[in-house]
């Protein structure tokens, strides 16, 4: 059995070195398949990254009629921090409210001079748990505090978040269908460059049968040379794209968000590096085995 | 050990290579198949190594049905038979010693035996010293010995030799026929297609003679 | 020769259908890389019409410190509207002002309830010509405008536009190279699919050079497959992208860019379709080239 | 018409096919080449259509120096010579008609002309019934009577025949060989490598005998 492997694996090693130019094409051709879908995975979870990061700052802002006094906030905090969604609730007084859109306005704050210290109301600015940045945690936040006559008017910026999600929603669409047609790509080519390898190998194929070679001992030789050609291609691909983050995504990323929030491009982590080199096998490996079904004929 | 029985090859409608051939063949027995060009010859042979299947008739090897057996067993049968194609069918990318020592590692034999029997095979046949070129550097008549070596070296107890000896001159060619005749004293069963008249004569067998796809004559000496 | 052509043709024809899987695999592996380079192309070509269509917004505001007299704001607009730069000069009253500033406030208007409708300057809206949408047409204009005292205060948004004009120049440079890595990608897999397609081919090249063939003779009919796999390919990704633009492409990138302008999605336009096909024509003819240059030797 | 001087063709240092063989070769002239397997008679034919260059000596084929011909020029002299190859050169994936036909589509003949002569080539040699059949859909003798018909097809001026009988019977043996007398009685220079002794004591003509690479006998009957 060890003997029969280790012949094997001399056999693939054999191939792959008496056809060079096969091979390499193979290799180069999944490769290029592998690093463009990761490309793409790389854009698609930064993209939700940097929408997770946003939806972070979703929060419910209820504004005072009067400013409570002293004693009474503190239970109140405590009150609305009791609730199942909320994270923390903090107290916003008028003056600071005033600062606060003035920072907003920015260029145009100077318009605010000589206007009443008193013009903002004071509010409680209650941010959500992680589970709960949507419309529903949203909505059950809202319910409660409604019931508290205190709040004057509650903002939650309702139209923002619902275009927000549709937003994400038609990201991962449109990653999903993106990603899907170039997994189909991938496939199509990788399986048709290891079917013309095979093809030009058929003498071989059709020797091997007729010296009384059984089907697995000629299949698998080739399939190991699959899943070879496919760790080196994926091998190939993280090498690429390692670089290519490093050199470009990454800058590039960085200030096409023009991230409001502190948000740092993601590269693919340890797990991740190691399912690409996997699917360079199971790429390599699959498309031989599909192939190979079509030209190992007994 | 081999047996036909009404075996009836055709190709497409009209095109029949081989018509309601019955013949039995002895373990051990030397016999010469000849006839005029496509008489049917290959075609007879291809079907006891399991390359096409009759489309009438059963044709037994050692006692078994071969015409009934599955994709799966007839690699197991394909290693008691050795065949010399008319074609040669060697691997040009493949040098002279791999392409022998397929024959064997198709088998699953160990490194160390391989190489042993496949010098040994080469050097029977006169190529010893061609171990590393390519078939296609050598001459046709040496790939002839080339394939005749890979028949041999699986020790097989049938021989099918498809005109062996059409690219061989007259000296190499009667040194093949003794390595033919060695395997057969062995017990190897041989079944040698040619058209070679003088062979026959020189070497006197049973002799079955094919025309147009029929028997049309079984002579023994 | 009209003899040659139509021979050329024929043989050029038998030789695709004689080897449908080579033949469709060459053809769909360009399908592919084509689809996928037009498709990156049609997202940059947006996203640059997205961008122009943004930059059309740039424009100097003028505050004034009074707003002016009736019969000097007509010779004032002349004037202004005389600079080389200037497409068009709006006077905003300081009602409008503020019934702008509301109206960008959105959520947050009920807060200016009750200030005084003097609160915001009057002020020239100034919008540039085309060529001008840049830093050095802001800053030609603005030093115009510094000339006269009427104009309190200048606001031409440097900061933002500078950031834009980055990132413009980041996406073009993040295209070109995305572009060229595809279209790499695209040559190499085709010349070896096509180099693959004429491996398992090599007798017939090499009995075609025995029996008298010239080296010209011999290639023709494979450079027209090339060429005719090319352009069926191309039509294939065209096709293709049809579909996705109609189903897929349009709408997200109409929800995507969230536009505030009436940006509506570019596909490509006549030409750049026949370029597609063409692209198609020369990437198979191109592959074929290449790989036969190695295969017939004579 | 074929003249050699000290021609030499090795392959790599110690491995050498020909030795410094100087021979003419009148026009019209039928000349048999034999030697034992391995001798150097497809090494010899080979260098007269360009298929390799020696590595030592000049050839001159109607006067002009092939040593010397360009990859440009190798085509038109491939067209006055017709070529049977040992091992064929058929293509599989091509039709009979096809492959004869291949021949005189290189050359640039008309497509009424074409389907004629390849008509009456493959009568010639008993094959215009197999005309749609691939060659792999044949027997080993009419894939070589393909090869022959498409060397004859091109009314060759020179006609290399490397082992032409190798896997004919005698009939058709004879059949061929009246085929390439007619040739050669139109003028054609015919050059025949063969073991077959038989062959040219039935049809004496001029012998070269190789051994080794030598000419070791040149002999007018
Ligand atoms: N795959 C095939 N498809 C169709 N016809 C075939 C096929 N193989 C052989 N034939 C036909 O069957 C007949 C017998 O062929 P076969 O190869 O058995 O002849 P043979 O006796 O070996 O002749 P030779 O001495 O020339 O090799 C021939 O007429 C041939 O054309
Ligand atoms: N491409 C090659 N590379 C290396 N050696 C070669 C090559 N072709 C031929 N030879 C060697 O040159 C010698 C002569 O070969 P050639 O084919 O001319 O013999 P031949 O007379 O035709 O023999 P046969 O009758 O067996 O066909 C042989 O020993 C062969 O091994
Ligand atoms: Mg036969
Ligand atoms: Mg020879």
């Amino acid at each position: 059995m060890l003997d029969n492997i280790s012949y094997f694996i001399r056999r693939a090693l054999r191939n792959m070195r008496q056809w060079p130019v096969l091979c390499s094409a193979a290799i180069l051709t999944m490769a290029v398949a592998l690093a463009t879908m990761a490309t793409f995975f790389l854009v698609v979870i930064n993209i939700q990254g940097l929408a997770t990061s946003w939806s972070e700052e979703v929060q419910v802002v209820a504004y005072f009629q009067y400013p409570p006094a002293g004693n009474q906030l503190a239970p109140l905090i405590r009150k609305v921090e009791a609730f199942a969604d909320v994270k923390q609730a903090i107290y916003i007084t008028k003056t600071e409210a005033l600062k606060r859109f003035e920072a907003r306005l920015g260029d145009d704050a100077g318009l605010l001079e000589g206007v009443s210290r008193d013009l903002l109301p004071a509010s409680l600015e209650i941010s959500l748990k992680s589970g709960s940045h949507n419309r529903e945690g949203v909505a059950r936040v809202v319910a409660e505090l409604k019931k508290d006559s205190r709040f004057d008017d509650l903002r939650f910026g309702q139209e923002w978040l619902e275009r927000f999600e549709n937003f994400v929603d038609l990201l991962k669409f449109v990653g999903l269908v993106l990603g899907s047609f170039f997994l189909l790509a991938a496939l199509f080519i990788v399986s048709n460059t290891i079917k013309l390898t095979l093809y030009a190998r058929r003498d071989e194929l059709e020797i091997m049968a007729l010296v009384g070679a059984t089907k697995r001992f000629i299949q698998i030789p080739f399939l190991l040379e699959g899943a070879l050609q496919g760790l080196a291609s994926g091998v190939c691909a993280l090498g690429f794209l390692t670089l290519a983050y490093k050199l470009l995504l990454q800058k590039s990323l960085q200030t096409f968000w023009l991230t409001p929030v502190g948000f740092d491009p993601i590269f693919l982590n340890g797990n991740q590096q190691l399912i690409l080199v996997l699917c360079g096998i199971l790429l390599g490996s699959l498309g031989s085995l599909v192939s190979l079904r079509k030209f190992v004929r007994l | 050990m081999i047996q036909l029985f009404n075996v009836t090859k055709s190709y497409g409608k009209e095109n029949v290579a081989l018509r309601e051939m019955t013949v039995h063949i002895e373990k051990g027995e030397f016999t010469y198949v000849t006839g005029p060009s496509g008489a049917g010859k290959t075609t007879f042979l291809n079907m006891l190594y399991g390359a096409c299947k009759p489309t009438r008739g059963q044709i037994l090897i050692n006692g078994i049905n071969i015409t009934r057996m599955s994709g799966r067993q007839i690699p197991y049968l394909r290693r008691k038979i050795g065949v010399v194609f008319q074609d040669y069918k060697l691997l040009n990318s493949r040098s002279v010693y791999e392409n022998v020592a397929f024959a064997l590692e198709a088998q699953g034999k160990k490194r160390y035996e391989v190489s042993k029997r496949v010098y040994k095979a080469l050097k029977e046949v006169g190529l010893e010293h061609r171990l590393q070129r390519k078939p296609i550097e050598l001459s046709g008549g040496e790939q002839q010995r080339i394939a005749i070596a890979r028949a041999l070296v699986v020790e097989p107890l049938i021989l099918l030799a498809d005109e062996p000896s059409g690219n061989l001159d007259q000296e190499v060619t009667l040194e093949i026929m003794e390595l033919f005749k060695r395997a057969n004293a062995r017990g190897t069963t041989v079944l040698l297609a040619t058209h070679d008249h003088s062979l026959y004569k020189r070497f006197p067998k049973r002799v079955l003679g094919l025309e147009d796809g029929r028997l049309i004559m079984d002579h023994q000496p």
